[in-house]
């Protein structure tokens, strides 16, 4: 008998525009102490899947159209609002995806989790604290009196996923959902945290269910493996089976999209150009005023976040810039495209000194320089359609009249490959990939010569991740275009990087060809770096 | 015309998702039926607006006087019509005037941040804190009584609690990715705040709005009452509701008639405020 | 943070010298004598007034010495109330004024944050759309309309509470609290409604759900402080409305507090009362702002300290 | 997710229902009621005394508690207004009638205990002539030998004044001319006497606003003294032990209540909270009659109610447009469906009766005459009459009247008028600087006597304020100025008013009455043309 057992769930959401089947008839089992795997991009059902078991899908849109869920003697899915709330983080617990946006902000990280164990094991207040403590140094949290009393925001990202987690498994619950639980993490916090699951796990003898779209790491924890397309299981079986042995061609493109080789051949451009010196970057040092927590003490604190960088990068070439948050990468890029001032040092492009433009000039030479974000929703004005977005740039470089706008628009499309009904949607409208998509094409519309590209296939699927790396890769060529390339996934900076820059603490600890840095990792910090991504990707490990 | 270059797309949606919404469409019809008997209300009033009959005086609502009369025997229909006239006009106007300055200022303010976000916003304190009365008879002797003038004082105290408002939320989208993307693309700070900024925030700017028109129309009675704006025998219904609430005991209908006119303007302004507010949120609709 | 309100107060020294300055000369243009009066006066009297409180001397000179007199904590007697200085009205209004203030705020607060949450609840429902049209009667239903309507309905009709005074008989502070703090209960019930739909759709609350909490728990410990972040930014000249009296609802009820002086002085060009209350309110205003931003920041963490973690 | 909200939905419920049951069950004693019991009266009474000072007052709420603190060489009789002794006891008056020879009664007593002094009168009105004080009533001593004099700074020594006490207790006053109407003015609050060791120990001789009105300083001679006085809030009065006739005094105090709004004072009374209001709010007063009629008081008030016209600005400088305006009015409906508190239509500016004096000049209401006039002035039914402005301030009352008569001039001469209210001081600003064309106005008289309306009229008269200007009616004023016979005099007021009428610079709408709510319950409070109410004759007897 199976801890859990579902059978032919179906889950229909009721929008305005139609009903969508997100779950339809989806059935599996799960064993005490067993890990189920749950692949698939996002839009493929997997979150709902679960979080239908726990009533957790706002009531409407979504409706639960059939199907159960047996867990201990008891449908999950008849029985009433009550009871299900005394299984809810006791005997099911449920890890979220994003720590940044499910936390409560305005809680103590200490209140909220002692407020599963207040609730469901009636411990006193004092009780629960010392729980709560034990739990967060299960996950690895230091000083956890200190921490019970800090809120979320204080946080890093990689703590605040250990608070989820510990959160989760205060209450010794029974199932464990982790609904992508690294995803928004860096590599070595990825598998600091897929190894600390998998710890917990064993020790207190947890049903786990791992849902993401990485079957890399799912690969690496699961022990049956169920691979979701719109809404149904295309392909189920165990870890093994289904890797070497997939026979779902939507498992084998979910396979095949993981990058993990070298830059692909003749892509390369900088080598036939020659130089070194498109730009320049020289001891650039980068600092932030720090708000002081005393009255008395009236002069502003700095925190250094880039410190004394140099870089150059020949016409036509990409650069990778990798390492973990906190590592200045971020900073940097922004500092390039002029987001951010320089505390010292100096930035040129060609013949253009860009640390020193300021005003009219610099908003002349702006088009020269463009950025893509991490978040291509945020990033794109929700209130603009395409054709709006797209208009707005192409006329920065002057007003063109209607026939030939039109035209510019639909050529850049083209280039990134949507389709011109696209031009009447609004960014909500599409994709995670889509929205990339207008964000690139936007940039590209100013015909830069220096584009920087901040984590753009991050929040990304993996077969969308593939799927832009190559449209980066194919524009790069065509307009000849520089590109400084970040991101905190090597094997990313491994397919589309000519050379590769590793930060760390805001210093720049090694430069050089990408195979070179990661054959022949010369710094401590890029061979743990690496070795991070070995244990994370235990699959590249197996072949 | 230009479509890539004038109007976003954004309202033409708007207005194609609005059309959609029933509640908004009806405040809407209520508006237009209402500004358009304020328009022709000098064909279709009952009675001449100044029309006494002292002998008359205050009747409950009859067949000749469908909302009754008041201590002077006017006709109470006639009169909330004349009165539409003002208030509508006083409403309207006189927020568009605190709309334009407010979210104006407001933005610049958010958007531009430090120092001049720290002047602007004291200076809103000090208009706040200025003493009205004085300023209104100040501005009638200045520049005599008018409508315009109205608008204008009306205007200038309304706008700056827009502008507080505005620039809170301006300050929450300034740090959005898509305004450091409109930076790089180097487009001009009028263009981003007008096109990247101020349509983030229309939905507090509506909504507020209605808020403020009825504010608006209630503050007209008591300018009227400082002799700045409109003179008897004109009304409007703020005046006749205040008037109303003096003999609300005696007379009840000469202060029903008038709130509910008011009220039926404020609920209908609401409805539209909404659902329009829906509409310029493209992602209100399928959500 | 503490850096911050220092800087505030900085701030709100030349916003005060501003509104002083300002104000005083607005005050000196506007047309209308203090002394005027029906019967006419003679001309020795009114030249005996200005030369007493002064108003004979040039208009700088009385500007700077308002100035030094202000800065020793002197307004000055009212030109009105011959017998009474400005600090005196002020002194005596202020206590009655802040009561009344904080009894309608109270109200205001009470009624329209637990009407916005029960509204934000089943947002379309009928548990939405009743107290919102209440909160939009409440916006267009004045005070002035508001007041007697209570007073005819619940102090002379059905004779429960007294229909006028503050504090002679008891109960009669209900109805005046009552009404100047309905209008306010609309606002903050439409503000309180719009936050919390907002939070509630938020990720944590989601979370906060599969732990296992209660709905009552989640709107009160979840969902409210974040909810409130709207109302809490309107409560800064809110408050200072409220606590700075309010004319109609004074004089409706006949409470002996400040309210009516910020209209009454002006129509008396009662000079130094006029100066007096403008600066009372302006020190309101910068007050509440700054202590609005505060509460603000004290609500939300993430204000708290000047940045956020993480890049 | 219902269940838990309907909980919420009920605790609230449940709690407004406690609080509201809980409100219900307050049960307290009106004022009247225990103000019966205790033989406190509670009186409405206007706006908050700016000051009590009475030498630099001149307000009515102020006069009210005046009188009740103070008490002047003579006093009135409550009904007839006929002159009673008051800190004097007898008088005499020369042949001439230029010299009062007052004497005090031996037994009137300061609120301290101090015996009143003929001295302290002297000191008085020495006082109330002080230009730094800024007694706007100084004027009212100008019948007094060289007051104007002393007032206006033309005269240092105040001996040269016509007031002297030969020995303590009495007062001789010496007049400029025979002024029949001297000893009202007794009575007036700018004669009253103040006690100067109060005044010196708290300021200087001429000093405004200093602390000696204060509960505590005070120190009085009238039927009560000054127990507590909350800013806005409540001013009490009591029995003060002192007072020579306090035997007749049965209230133990008075409870004057500024109310500035007339609705509110109108709600306080039915909740029992008044005894007596100040007003009636215009649209109650027939709500009154038909309902409580016993509870209101409608008498006769010396005041006109008039429009001013400016005679300096076109057309109104032509008299037959001033007629014509002022013959259309009609002030019978005015009255009857406007003001509705028992006015008398007045057709002359004197009210009539005014201490035996009716003016016989009458401006009908005659439309026809007004038409035909208008024709003669050139405008032939109102063809390309200007729009005039009529400017009044900003109140109820006002506005009504004035919505009227715009109505009623439009219906009879086919003009227009342009109305406008103003605040009261730009009001009066622009009224004096001649800056209107046509203006509402008032004027309540201080004392009984015709010259007290007629006398506005004069050329240049600060209270003139219309432009006009007519030399036949200063002489007339200045002639009845001297002369001491009461029946020539009168003729030639006679011939003044009828000049007034003929040449119309105002046109007259309605004698004043003063309406008031007074509870059944008080006795002693009688209707008078003066509105004086002397409180040492009022008590409370709750019917049985």
């Amino acid at each position: 008998m199976s801890l859990l057992h579902v059978e032919d769930l179906r889950v229909h959401f009721h929008t305005r525009n139609g009903i969508v089947k997100a779950v339809d008839g989806v059935s599996f089992d799960l064993e005490k102490g067993k890990t189920l795997g749950i692949v698939g991009e996002s839009g493929s059902g997997k979150s709902v899947t679960c979080y239908s078991l726990l009533g957790l899908l706002p009531t409407p849109p979504a409706r639960i159209e059939s199907g159960s869920a047996l867990f201990d003697g008891v449908d999950l899915l008849k029985v009433p609002e009550a009871t299900l709330r005394t299984y809810r983080g006791n005997r099911i617990a449920i890890i979220f995806q994003d720590p940044m946006t499910s936390l409560n902000p305005f809680m103590t990280i200490g209140a909220q989790l002692i407020e599963p164990l207040r609730i469901h094991m009636g411990m006193s207040r004092r009780a629960a604290t010392d729980r709560a403590m034990a739990a967060l140094r299960e996950v690895g949290i230091t000083e956890p009196q200190r921490r019970m009393c800090c809120y979320p925001h204080e946080f890093s990202g990689g703590m605040r996923q250990r608070v989820m987690i510990a959160m989760g498994l205060a209450t010794e619950p029974d199932i464990l959902i982790a609904d992508e639980p690294t995803t928004a993490l860096d590599v070595t916090i990825e598998a600091q945290i897929l190894e600390l699951i998998r710890k917990l796990q064993e020790s207190h003898g947890i049903a786990m269910i791992y849902i993401s779209h990485d079957l890399g790491i799912v690969a690496g924890i699961a022990d049956h493996v169920l691979v979701m397309q719109n809404g149904v299981v295309v392909e189920r079986g165990a870890k093994a089976e289904i890797f070497h042995r997939p026979q779902h061609p939507y498992t084998r493109k979910l396979i095949d999209s993981i990058p993990r080789s070298a830059k692909p051949a003749g892509s390369t451009l900088a080598e036939t150009q020659g130089g070194s010196d498109f730009l320049r970057i020289e001891e650039v040092r980068i600092s932030y005023p720090v708000a002081s927590e005393s009255l008395f003490d009236l002069h502003q604190r700095e925190y250094t976040a880039v410190d004394g960088v140099s870089l150059q990068l020949a016409k036509g070439e990409i650069l990778g810039l990798v390492g973990e948050s906190g590592s200045g990468k971020s900073t940097l890029a922004r500092a390039i495209v002029r987001l951010v001032d320089l505390k010292a040092g100096r930035i040129r492009m060609e013949e253009i000194l860009l640390s020193e433009l300021s005003g009219q000039q610099l908003n002349d030479t702006r088009p020269e320089f463009q950025m893509i974000f991490q978040d291509p929703y945020a990033s794109l004005n929700p209130r603009m359609t395409v054709q709006d977005c797209l208009a707005e740039a192409l006329e920065r470089r002057g007003r063109k009249d209607r026939k030939e706008l039109q035209a510019e628009i639909l050529a850049l499309l083209a280039d990134v490959e949507l389709l011109p009904e696209h031009l009447r949607k609004y960014p909500h409208e599409f994709s995670g990939g889509q929205r990339q998509r207008i964000a690139i094409a936007r940039a590209l519309a100013l015909k830069p010569k220096l584009m920087v590209a901040d984590e753009p296939v991050s929040a990304l699927d993996v077969t969308v991740q593939a799927q832009i790396l190559k449209l980066l890769l194919e524009l790069n060529r065509k307009y000849r275009m520089s590109m400084i390339f970040i991101s905190h996934d090597l094997g990313v900076i491994r397919y589309i990087a000519d050379r590769t820059a590793v930060l760390y603490q805001g210093k720049l600890v090694e430069c050089g060809p990408t195979e070179r840095i990661f054959n022949h990792p010369e710094h401590p910090y890029t061979q743990k770096l690496l070795s991070a991504v070995r244990t994370s990707r235990l699959l590249e490990g197996a072949e | 015309m230009d479509n890539a270059r004038s109007s976003p797309s954004l309202w033409k949606d708007a207005w194609r998702r609005l059309s959609r919404n029933r509640l908004a469409m009806l405040g809407l019809c209520v508006l237009t039926v209402m500004v358009s008997l304020a328009l022709l209300t000098p064909w279709i009033a009952p009675y001449s607006y100044s029309a006494q009959d002292l002998d008359l005086g205050a009747t409950p609502p009859s067949g000749a006087h469908w909302l009754g009369t008041d201590a002077f025997g006017r006709d109470l229909l006639t009169l909330i019509l004349y009165g539409s006239r003002v208030s509508l006009a006083v409403g309207f106007l006189a927020t568009a005037v605190a709309l334009t300055i407010g979210v104006l200022w407001g933005t610049v303010s958010g958007y531009a941040g430090g120092r001049t976000d720290a002047v602007m916003m004291r200076t809103v304190d000090i208009l706040y804190a200025l003493p009205f009365t004085i300023f209104i008879i100040l501005l009638m002797v200045i520049f005599g009584r008018n409508m315009f003038l109205l608008f204008m004082a009306i205007g200038a105290v309304e706008w700056l609690t827009m502008a507080r408002i505005v620039r809170g939320q301006v300050l929450g989208i300034r740090r959005q990715e898509y305004i450091e993307a409109a930076i790089v693309m180097g487009l001009p700070r009028s263009r981003i705040m007008y096109r990247h900024v101020l349509p983030n925030v229309l939905g507090v700017i509506i909504i507020y709005t209605t808020l403020t028109i009825p504010n608006v129309i209630l503050l007209e009675s008591f300018l009227s009452f400082l002799g700045l704006g409109i003179q008897p025998p004109q009304s409007s219904w703020g005046l006749l509701i205040s008037y109303g609430v003096e003999t609300m005991e005696e007379y009840p209908w000469l202060l029903f008639f008038p709130a509910a006119t008011l009220s039926l303007t404020l609920f209908s302004l609401n409805f539209l405020g909404d659902g329009l507010r829906d509409a310029l949120d493209p992602r209100a609709a399928t959500d | 943070m503490p850096a911050f309100i220092l800087k505030r107060l900085l701030q709100a020294l030349p916003v005060l010298l501003i509104v002083i300055t300002a104000s005083f000369f607005m005050v000196r243009l506007a047309p209308g004598d203090p002394f005027s009066q029906e019967r006419a006066l003679p001309v020795e009297v009114m030249k005996g007034l200005r030369t007493y409180y002064k108003l004979d001397q040039p208009l700088v000179t009385q500007y700077i010495e308002y100035l030094k007199n202000i800065a020793q904590g002197d307004f000055g007697p009212s030109f009105k109330y011959s017998g009474r200085t400005v600090t005196e009205i002020i002194g005596a209004g202020l206590p009655v004024t802040f009561e009344l203030g904080a009894y309608a705020l109270l109200i205001a607060l009470l009624v329209g944050i637990s009407s916005g949450v029960i509204a934000s609840l089943r947002p379309n429902t009928w548990q939405d759309y009743v107290p919102m049209s209440l909160a939009m009667i409440g916006i267009c239903l004045p005070s002035y309309v508001l007041g007697p309507l209570l007073v005819l309905i619940v102090g002379i009709w059905l004779e429960w509470l007294p229909v006028s005074g503050w504090g002679y008989i008891p109960g009669d502070k209900i109805l005046p609290s009552v009404t100047m703090g309905f209008v306010y209960a609309a606002y903050i019930s439409r503000l309180a409604r719009g936050g919390m739909l907002e939070i509630l759709s938020q990720d944590f609350i989601r979370t906060a759900r599969a732990k296992g909490v209660s709905e009552s728990m989640i709107v009160l410990r979840h969902a409210l402080r974040g909810g409130m972040q709207p109302v809490i930014s309107f409560m800064g000249p809110a408050l200072a409305g409220l606590l700075g009296g309010s004319f109609v609802v004074e004089t409706i009820f006949q409470i002996p507090g400040l309210g009516r002086y910020y209209v009454q002085a002006a129509f008396n060009r009662d000079y130094t009362l006029i100066l007096g209350m403008t600066i009372f309110f302006a020190v309101l205003i910068v007050v509440f702002n700054l202590l609005a931003d505060i509460v603000a920041a004290w609500m939300n963490p993430r204000l708290r300290s000047g940045k956020s973690a993480g890049g | 997710m219902s269940d838990s909200n309907h909980k919420i939905v009920n605790r609230l419920l449940t709690a407004l229902f406690v609080l509201l049951a809980s409100a219900c069950s307050l049960n307290y004693e009106s004022n009247v009621e225990s103000g019966n019991r205790d033989q406190i009266l509670h009186l409405g009474n206007g706006d908050e005394p700016q000051e009590l000072d009475p030498h630099i007052t001149t307000g009515i709420p102020e006069f009210h508690i005046q009188h009740a603190l103070f008490e002047g060489l003579v006093a009135k009789h409550p009904k007839t207004m006929a002159i009673e002794p008051g800190v004097a006891e007898t008088w005499e008056v020369s042949e001439d009638l230029k010299r009062y020879t007052l004497h005090l009664r031996h037994d009137a007593r300061w609120s301290n205990g101090d015996p009143i002094k003929a001295g302290d009168f002297v000191y008085s009105w020495k006082r109330a002539l002080t230009p730094a004080l800024g007694n706007l009533y100084a004027y009212m001593f100008y019948p007094i030998q060289n007051a104007q004099e002393y007032f206006e700074g033309k005269l240092d020594d105040f001996n040269l004044v016509g007031v002297h006490a030969p020995d303590e207790y009495t007062l001789v006053v010496d007049l400029k001319a025979p002024t029949p109407y001297f000893l009202q003015l007794l009575d007036h609050h700018s004669y009253f006497p103040v006690h100067p060791p109060t005044i010196e120990k708290f300021g200087a001789f001429g000093e405004r606003g200093t602390r000696w009105t204060r509960p505590g300083n005070f120190i009085g001679n009238g039927p009560f003294t000054l127990k507590e006085w909350k800013l806005n809030r409540i001013l009490i009065v009591e029995k003060s032990p002192t007072y020579w006739d306090a035997a007749r005094v049965r209230l133990k105090e008075i409870h004057f209540y500024p109310i500035p709004n007339g609705s509110t004072e109108e709600r306080m009374f039915r909740a029992g909270q008044l005894h007596i209001t100040e007003r009636v709010p215009l649209e109650k007063i027939n709500v009154y009659k038909r309902e409580n009629p016993a509870a209101l008081s409608i008498s006769p008030y010396l005041g006109t109610y008039f429009y001013r016209f400016n005679t300096t600005h076109k057309p109104l400088d032509d008299k037959r447009i001033r007629m014509a305006l002022a013959l259309s009015i009609n002030r019978e409906q005015i009255v009857e469906r406007v003001t509705k508190g028992g006015q008398i239509p007045a057709y002359n500016f004197t009210p009539p009766d005014t201490n035996g004096y009716t003016p016989r000049a009458r401006i009908s209401y005659d439309i026809d005459r007004a038409r035909a006039l208008l024709a003669e002035a050139g405008y032939p039914e109102g063809r390309d009459f200007p729009a005039l402005e009529l400017i009044y301030n900003t109140d109820e009352g006002h506005r009504s009247v004035a919505i009227a008569l715009q109505e009623m001039w439009k219906q009879a001469l086919n003009i227009n008028i342009r109305l406008s209210n103003n605040d009261w001081k730009v009001y009066l600003d622009r009224e004096s600087h001649l800056d209107y064309e046509l203006s509402r106005a008032g004027w309540i008289g201080d004392y009984l006597d015709p010259t007290n309306f007629l006398d506005l009229f004069v050329t240049n008269g600060g209270n003139n304020r219309t432009g006009w200007s007519n030399q036949r009616y200063d002489e007339l004023l200045n002639q009845a100025g001297m002369t001491g016979d009461q029946t020539a005099r009168y003729e030639l007021l006679q011939e003044a008013e009828a000049i007034l009428m003929e040449e119309v610079p105002v046109a007259p709408v309605y004698t004043y009455t003063r309406v008031r709510l007074i509870d059944p319950t008080v006795r002693g409070w009688e209707d008078n043309i003066l509105d004086q109410h002397p409180y040492k004759y009022v008590h409370l007897e709750a019917a049985e």
